[in-house]
């Protein structure tokens, strides 16, 4: 209920550049930039697979074009970003799940936080050994 | 001025004032309710109560045992049949908070737990952990919300009554955030507002708890009982004056002196054993606790610290910091965080400091003051009678809810056997009241600060009408007070704006406070022996039952005299005044008291 | 009694009555090594300048009305501590992301219609008489619920959720957390009518998990847990109504 | 308050958001540097990792084929649906107009990638 007057005006202050304002934003902003690396790889993925419905040719060049330095150093890039995403994907993840219970303790959401990083390095491994398995 | 009508106004949104109104809402939902409040109803004092609210619940208690309780705690000076009903009512009322929500911590069977409390010989405190007030308040403000019927006034300061012709006929209140005057106007009105602890230096309660109410109804004629009787928590932070549960004692702490002894075995409260036992040492009642605190300090058997003061030590460590944790955990937090103690590992200081008002706004059995037909008060301000001369723990959280409801529903059935009265006679005693709040902003050739005078009188009501009291220092405190009032009228403001000018509130504020303390110093002066919290040193050290079991009734006298003080009886059922005897001591008595009855 | 230091407090002054735009004034307060950032301010108000506004009761973090920008960060000042902010200066303004009223003074009418916009209250899965005694609720679900139940409604949450302050109409992260506490009450029934809330774009997908109120909440709420694990619920409810003819709300 | 809420469409962007992130969190970091950075330099697993016909029947395989293609469409869906919402961060206003280019551009990402595994056929 808001039987307020008129003296109440109130001060709205600008949000412009709100990001900078807290290291906790920062971070933030940097999270979601990651996003662009996981648009770009996908892009390049995407491509890939257009140059390789289109022979054998086509995709070698896009196989040329990886090996570029300009192309390695984007790869650094990404690579940089998507572990930055993945381990801030853990970190919030305990905010996302319903309270956990285990003989009647709670799940701290460290632990969940630690599992998500045990379990993307073991993940990480595996696609590793996987490609290791097969290597040419 | 802005004309609100409503059936029933209550001033006050803690447990009191919004149990009320629930109470008004559920008796007749065609009802207008305004419900004013001069902070948000969840920043009410209630949300700082810890420990919890009593009722009889487990099998081998009884309703005689805490009726027996409260009634020896209060030192006699209660009135027993309005013990009777509360402790009769008790029960159902925290069923019915449970109900609405309210999370008491549980048994593992489900079961609502109950807690030991200094002076109950039976656990019988419900508590939803160390937050009880907070968990109240909240569920009952959310509750309330349910209600279309209720109209909340917030942030909306409240100024006077509106008393025409022996009856009330509203409320005038200025809104904080534009000081705009509203007259609401109302057919019957229940004060809620809450205690005065802020008449004190060190005190437990909250910035906005200056006894308001009780000064608006002393005004105007009604008189305020039993006001001598304050009540002093033996366990509070040094400094800040904040609280630490009785239930630290309640769960099994212990005070300790500089000698780390267990002093209260001294004061008639042992033996000392490691188990809390109700009503031995610690799980004593406060008054006894915070004078053999004051005694250990005349003794130098106190520990003492620049910072601190001098205090004694609330030893919690032996419970561990896992149920610390669990039972205690805002405890555990204040004390970490304000005094940087661990009290898994560290002994915490504590002192006694100002907590709560026994006496208040005179009320008979269903809540109405004498005099003012339609008024009625609830909660602390209100002095209904179950308190006397010293209030048990966790019997006050009940009594918001028992006497809350009470009020309700007697304000309701008053609102609609009455029509409301001529405008136009209400509107010119409102504008009288904006008229007198006004000028106190306007005002230009004053000199007082403002802070100044609130100190000196906090200060001088803690020299004056401390745990020890004699007749040479409460003189000098009414001396004090009628100088401070008239210097009051000499304030002068910084603040000359019209919206969110709170330095102009606290000045009405301090105005309340003065009348108040006023009514307590004289109600002591006037109390020639000791009894509950009220103990003197200068001759009646002893309980006087021939003289003074009755109740002080102090009658305001205008702005410029010292408030009259007389007596009214006390109303006795079926406890006559005996001991009042805690520890081993407490035991015999209680066996001599069976052995008499079987005889 | 140590030495009276003192230190430099800055408040971001207000006064509409007055002043179009906010301005920073600085006053030196004496303090001693317990003093909170509220008796900083108290001292301000007695001795110095008694129209500086702000809003306090309970001072030991409970009432929830205390809370401020204090060096940037939303904090309760009364549970803050000078000590801790020391040499200074000590920067106070009014809560972010609220229209301030007047100095340290912000708008609450908005937050607490939100807050009664929610059912914020029992609505019984079975009704039961008092005289049947409470409701049975072991201590297991009780902590289902508890920590939500914990809110103070002190707004640090808003003033930490920059979603909030880009969108005023966002439900917000206090607001929610008490939705959930009442939809995960083991005696609730009225999780049906409040998913109307969650499942709005001001409701729960206002969000985008930045997750600053939790880290902020004095009362260890976790908010942002209430709010993004209702997003789960609403995306349930949003693709298992089809399954239903009465929506699901499970 | 609560008289003209909507139902918001949000669910469905954000599953998809969920899943990408999920599978971006858990293998992006394996498969930028098998894919961007391993097999271009030919370390440690050789020159010929993803050769046109190797790459070529891991396409053509069921499995193959499925994997990529919930790659990219999950990550394209990730990624704008966290774009989107940075825009608004920034201030930037999220019209329509954004609204297209970011789901447009995911869905059109999507559809091509799908297109053409199919064209590469099984
Ligand atoms: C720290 C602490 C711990 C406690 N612990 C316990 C406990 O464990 N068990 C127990 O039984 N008791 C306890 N008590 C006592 C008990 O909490 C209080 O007596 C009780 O909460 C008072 O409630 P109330 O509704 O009367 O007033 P309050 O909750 O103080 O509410 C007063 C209301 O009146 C309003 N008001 C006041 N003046 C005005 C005005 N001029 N205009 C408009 N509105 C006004 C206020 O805004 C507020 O809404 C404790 C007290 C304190 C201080
Ligand atoms: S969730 Fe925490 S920060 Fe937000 S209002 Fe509640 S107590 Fe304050
Ligand atoms: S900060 Fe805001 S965006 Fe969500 S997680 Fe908390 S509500
Ligand atoms: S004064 Fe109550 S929360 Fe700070």
């Amino acid at each position: 209920m808001n039987h307020r007057a008129t003296l109440r005006r109130g001060y709205v202050r600008p949000m412009q550049g709100w990001w900078r304002r807290d290291p906790f934003f920062v971070k933030y902003m940097i999270r979601e930039v990651t996003a662009l690396a996981v648009l770009v790889y996908a892009i390049i993925l995407m491509v890939g697979v257009v140059r390789l419905s289109q022979g054998a040719e086509a995709f070698n060049g896009w196989l040329a074009a990886l090996k570029t330095p300009g192309s390695i150093l984007l790869h650094l890039v990404l690579l940089a970003s998507m572990i930055v995403h993945a381990k801030s994907w853990f970190d919030i993840m305990p905010k996302t799940m319903p309270l956990m219970f285990v003989g009647g303790h709670r799940v701290e959401g460290s632990t969940i936080t630690r599992t998500g990083y045990v379990v993307t390095i073991v993940a990480t491994v595996l696609v590793l050994a996987l490609v290791w398995g097969v290597r040419a | 001025m802005e004309t609100f009508k409503a059936d029933v106004a209550i001033v006050g949104a803690g447990g009191a004032g919004l149990r009320a109104a629930i109470a008004v809402a559920e008796a007749d939902p065609t009802l207008s309710i305004a419900l004013i409040s001069k902070v948000y109803p969840m920043r009410s004092h209630t949300v700082a109560a810890e420990g919890g609210a009593a009722a009889v619940t487990q099998a081998h208690d009884s309703l005689e045992a805490h009726f027996h309780d409260t009634v020896a705690g209060g030192d006699w000076l209660c009135e027993q049949d309005v013990v009777q009903y509360f402790v009769g009512q008790a029960h159902e009322e925290m069923v019915q908070m449970e109900h609405w929500g309210c999370p008491w911590s549980r048994k593992a069977d489900g079961h609502a737990n109950v807690r030991a409390f200094g002076g109950m010989k039976i656990e019988r405190t419900w508590f939803a952990a160390d937050k009880t007030g907070f968990h109240m308040l909240h569920t009952l403000f959310q509750t309330s919300i349910k209600y279309p019927s209720i109209r909340r006034f917030d942030e909306h300061f409240c100024l006077d009554l509106v008393v025409d012709q022996g009856r009330v006929q509203g409320v005038v209140a200025i809104e904080i955030a534009t000081g705009e005057f509203r007259l609401i106007q109302a057919k019957s009105v229940i004060i809620a507002t809450g205690g005065a602890g802020r008449v004190f230096r060190e005190n437990t309660n909250g910035g906005i708890v200056t006894g308001d109410g009780m000064a608006m109804a002393f005004r105007h004629g009604v008189p305020l009982r039993d006001m001598e009787f304050v009540q002093y928590h033996p366990t509070c932070m040094p400094v800040t004056g904040l609280l630490f549960t009785e239930a630290c004692r309640g769960e099994g702490g212990f005070l300790l002196n500089k000698d780390g002894y267990r002093f209260l075995q001294d004061y008639g409260l042992g033996p000392a054993e490691d188990k809390p036992r109700n009503k031995f040492m610690e799980l004593g009642p406060r008054d006894r606790l915070s004078q053999a605190i004051w005694h250990e300090k005349q003794k130098g058997r106190t520990l003492s610290d620049p910072r601190w003061g001098s205090y004694v030590h609330l030893d919690l460590r032996h419970l561990g910091e896992k149920k610390l944790r669990e039972r205690l955990p805002q405890i555990y937090e204040l004390a970490v965080e304000y005094l940087g103690v661990d009290p898994a590992r560290q002994c915490i200081p504590v002192l006694p400091a100002v907590h709560y008002t026994m006496g208040g706004i005179a009320a008979d059995g269903a809540t109405a003051a004498p005099g003012v037909a339609g008024l009625y008060s609830a909660g602390e301000c209100s002095s209904v009678g179950i308190h006397g001369a010293n209030r048990l723990g966790s019997n006050s959280l009940t009594e918001l809810l028992v006497f809350g409801k009470v009020a309700g529903v007697e304000a309701a059935a008053f609102a609609k056997s009455t029509p409301h009265a001529n405008g136009d006679r209400i509107m010119k005693l409102a504008l009288d009241a904006q008229a007198r709040a006004a000028g106190i902003v306007t005002r230009m050739e004053g000199t007082e600060r403002l802070a100044t005078i609130r100190k000196e009188m906090a200060k001088s009501m803690e020299d004056g009408c401390g745990i020890y009291r004699t007749a040479q220092t409460m003189q000098a405190t009414c001396d004090k007070l009628a100088e401070l009032k008239q210097r009051y009228k000499n304030i002068r403001l910084d603040d000359k704006s019209k919206g969110w000018n709170t330095e102009w509130l606290l000045a009405i504020e301090l105005g309340y406070l003065l009348d108040v303390a006023e009514a307590m110093a004289h109600s002591a002066l006037n109390r020639r022996e000791s009894r509950g919290s009220h103990q003197r040193l200068d001759g009646y050290e002893q309980r006087d039952d021939v003289n003074f079991l009755k109740h002080s009734l102090a009658y305001y006298q205008g702005a410029d005299a010292a408030p009259r003080i007389d007596y009214g009886p006390v109303k006795i059922t079926t406890s006559q005044p005996g001991t009042r005897a805690y520890g081993a001591a407490g035991e015999e008595a209680d066996r001599k008291a069976k052995e008499a009855a079987h005889a | 009694m140590p030495e009276a230091q003192r230190i430099e407090i800055q408040v971001l002054r207000y006064r509409p009555e007055e002043e179009d735009k906010p301005v920073w004034q600085s006053y030196y307060v004496p303090f001693t090594n317990d003093m909170s950032v509220l008796q900083g301010l108290q001292y301000i108000k007695d001795e110095l300048d008694g129209s500086v506004t702000f809003r306090w009761s309970c001072r030991m973090a409970i009432c929830g009305s205390c809370g401020m920008m204090i060096n940037g960060k939303p904090m309760l000042s009364c549970s803050t501590f000078l000590r801790d902010l020391l040499p200074g200066p000590v920067r106070v303004e009014a809560l972010a992301h609220f229209p301030i009223e007047r100095d340290l003074v912000v708008s609450v009418g908005e937050f607490v219609s939100k807050l009664e916009g929610i059912k914020p209250y029992i609505i019984p899965k079975e009704e039961r008489e008092l005289s049947q005694g409470e409701y049975l609720q072991t201590p297991e679900q009780l902590e289902q619920f508890e920590q939500f139940s914990s809110c103070i409604n002190c707004m640090l949450c808003y003033a930490a959720c920059p979603q909030f302050g880009l969108n005023p109409d966002f439900t917000g992260p206090g607001v929610l957390a008490l939705l959930h506490r009442y939809n995960a009450d083991s005696r609730d029934g009225g999780r049906a009518e409040r998913m109307k809330i969650v499942n709005a774009e001001e409701g729960v997908w206002g969000c985008t998990a930045v997750g600053y109120c939790s880290e902020v909440c004095p009362k260890h709420v976790d908010p942002a847990n209430a709010v993004n694990q209702n997003k789960v619920n609403s995306a349930k409810d949003f693709f298992l109504r089809f399954l239903s003819p009465k929506g699901a709300t499970t | 308050m609560n008289a003209n809420l909507k139902r918001s469409r949000a669910p469905i962007f954000w599953v998809m958001f969920g899943g990408g992130g999920m599978l971006s969190a858990l293998f992006g970091t394996a498969l930028v540097f098998v894919t961007g950075i391993a097999a271009p330099l030919g370390w440690p697993f050789g020159p010929n990792l993803l050769s046109y016909e190797r790459v070529l029947a891991f396409s053509q395989h069921w499995f193959g084929k499925g994997l990529l293609f919930a790659l990219i469409w999950l990550f394209s869906y990730h990624a704008m649906h966290r774009i989107y919402h940075s825009l608004h961060d920034l201030g930037i206003p999220t019209g329509l107009a954004a609204k297209t280019v970011c789901y447009g551009g995911a869905f059109a990402i999507t559809v091509v990638a799908a297109w053409k595994l199919l064209a590469i056929g099984f």
